[in-house]
């Protein structure tokens, strides 16, 4: 049984790097500005969802599921952290990602207003035609 | 009284879950089945409304009978049940809204026509 | 017996399946706004991996982002610019992806199989069996060098029949071409 | 009075949902048209949303709900969207 478990976590992982794989693609070879747009913001979520998979951790017990790292008591004691600490899932890279994805959106508004403008200047976001004007 | 009653909480909301489950698998089925657009916005009330609305108040029942964590499972009926009161307020609006965008910008053709009843009343509509 | 866990593990496994289809249309599709309801579907089904992953305050900041502002931003510049995407000039683009692939396949093999491989591994090594045999029936293929070779091909023949048609265009057609482009 | 028969009955009707989701995400890949596809993503989301229920109950983790609610709400915001962009570029332009 454990073994599919591995398996299917790697089918997991297989898919985010060949993911990561295409969106690269898409960002070098598609000609259209916007099309790079979308590749870009498919990659920086892969990107993030690596981030967020390294944290994960193994099953305390096939019934008993890690839990997600926020500690539901108010004034927790020390037998709650402990029970905490060997069942939740790690916050750090949560912490990081969740910067990660909001910085993520503010970059992809400035290059979707950059795509606007290079519009309205060449009249065509086909990265190919905009290099022939020299402008 | 009180296991009766938690009893029969968790015995509805099984039902409702696995009816839901049925239901939404319907739903999915008829949504590759149906020929056109149109035709397929009546598999996707039956996908949402029997397979998401219904799931949810189960879930709701549930919960409240589940004693896992005393004070936690009415956190988790009525986080259910404000889903459940979500979806049947925005399913029915955002279809609604796509059905009238692709019929206008023609972005779905009704293909196996017999006749067209709202193309007499938009052409009277432009003639006034 | 099937435990809570591989059921856990057999929805990331399958929702990674249909973000890869949905990353992979996304890149090919021509028409942007398909591209980007692709997309759409690609993040709801990364909402579904992070919920998986029990990072709840993750997908409740990457639900909006991806699937509510996303689109509604690409979509507000689809309206304002192009709606298509010009297509590839040399379709030698899809040869390469053919060495890409050839250069990683022993690598993804591992990946799911677990065993250890190598980027451009050649042949099966020691403490690596991953790899396609030097012969197969005594017929030499000598390893992963025989799909090279093949995209190699394929890349070439394409980048050359570009330059034979171009070369075979009469030149009158050329000159009023250029001129033309010239007042443009 | 133990939850154990229910919660097994909940977790073989899991499998059904799994189908489910992979149909609609069949429709929403192959859809000729594009509501279509705006179509099957956005049922496909509210049975996310009921399913992301019912998996935070097996889990035994209540903080999983708010996932439920937000995934309602935006999903039917994508689904507005589309439709102004279908409509107003038909009569805009």
């Amino acid at each position: 049984m454990n073994e599919l478990n591995v398996f299917l976590f790697n089918t997991l992982l297989f898919s985010l790097f060949f993911n990561a794989g295409i969106s690269l693609y898409g960002i070098f070879a598609r000609p259209s500005l916007i099309k790079k747009i979308i590749a870009l913001t498919i990659f920086s979520d892969t990107a993030n969802v690596l981030a967020i998979v390294v944290g994960y951790r193994t099953w305390p017990s096939p019934e008993q599921s890690p839990i997600p790292p926020v500690i539901t008591t108010t004034n927790p004691t020390t037998e709650d952290i402990a029970r905490f600490a060997s069942q939740a899932v790690d916050p750090l890279p949560q912490a990081l990602v969740l910067t990660a994805i909001v910085i993520g959106l503010a970059v992809t508004l400035f290059l979707v207003f950059l795509t606007l403008q290079v519009y309205r200047l060449y009249g065509t976001t086909d990265v190919r035609r905009v290099a022939k004007l020299r402008g | 009284m009180e296991e009766l009653i938690n009893e029969v909480l968790m015995f509805l909301g099984t039902l409702m879950i696995v009816v839901g489950a049925i239901a939404d698998l319907i739903g999915s089925i008829g949504l590759l089945r149906f020929p056109n657009f149109f035709v397929r916005l009546h598999a996707a009330t039956v996908g949402t409304i029997w397979g998401a609305f219904l799931p949810l108040i189960g879930a709701a029942l549930f919960a409240a009978g589940y004693v896992e964590l005393g004070m936690y499972r009415w956190f988790v009926a009525g986080g259910a049940v404000v889903t459940a009161s979500l979806i049947l307020l925005l399913g029915p609006v955002g279809s609604h809204a796509l059905a009238r965008a692709s019929y206008r910008s023609r972005a779905a053709i009704p293909y196996p026509l017999i006749h067209d009843a709202l193309q007499e009343k938009m052409r009277e509509g432009e003639k006034k | 017996m099937i435990e809570l866990n591989t059921l856990t593990y057999l929805f990331m496994a399958v929702a990674g399946v249909v973000s890869l289809i949905a990353t992979y249309l996304t890149i090919v599709e021509n028409d942007l706004v398909k591209a980007v309801i692709f997309s759409a579907l690609q993040s709801t089904v990364y909402t579904i991996i992070y919920y998986l992953l029990m990072a709840p305050d993750i997908a409740l900041v990457y639900i909006p982002v991806s699937v509510g502002l996303y689109p509604a931003v690409i979509l507000f510049l689809i309206k304002k610019t192009e709606r298509t995407e010009g297509d590839l000039e040399g379709s030698g683009g899809d040869s390469l992806i053919g060495i890409y692939l050839t250069a990683l396949a022993a690598v993804l093999i591992g990946l799911i199989t677990g065993l250890n491989a190598y980027v451009f591994q050649n042949q099966p090594k020691l403490d690596a069996p991953v790899g396609i045999p030097a012969q197969v029936s005594n017929a030499l293929i000598s390893g992963t060098l025989f799909f090279f070779n093949l995209s190699e091909y394929l890349a070439v023949a394409s980048g050359f029949t570009l330059v034979f048609m171009l070369l075979s265009i009469p030149e009158e057609i050329v000159r009023s071409f250029i001129s033309g482009e010239a007042h443009e | 009075m133990n939850p154990e028969p229910y919660l097994t009955v909940i977790f073989w009707a899991m499998p059904i949902y799994l189908t489910a989701f992979t149909l609609y995400s069949v429709r929403a890949v192959k859809g000729p048209t594009i509501p279509d596809s705006v179509l099957a993503i956005d049922s496909m989301s509210y049975d996310l949303a009921a399913f992301i229920t019912i998996l935070s109950i097996l889990f035994r983790s209540p903080i999983l709900i708010a996932v439920a609610i937000v995934l309602a709400l935006w999903v039917f915001a994508l689904d507005i969207y589309v439709a102004k962009y279908l409509e107003s570029r038909e009569m805009g332009e």
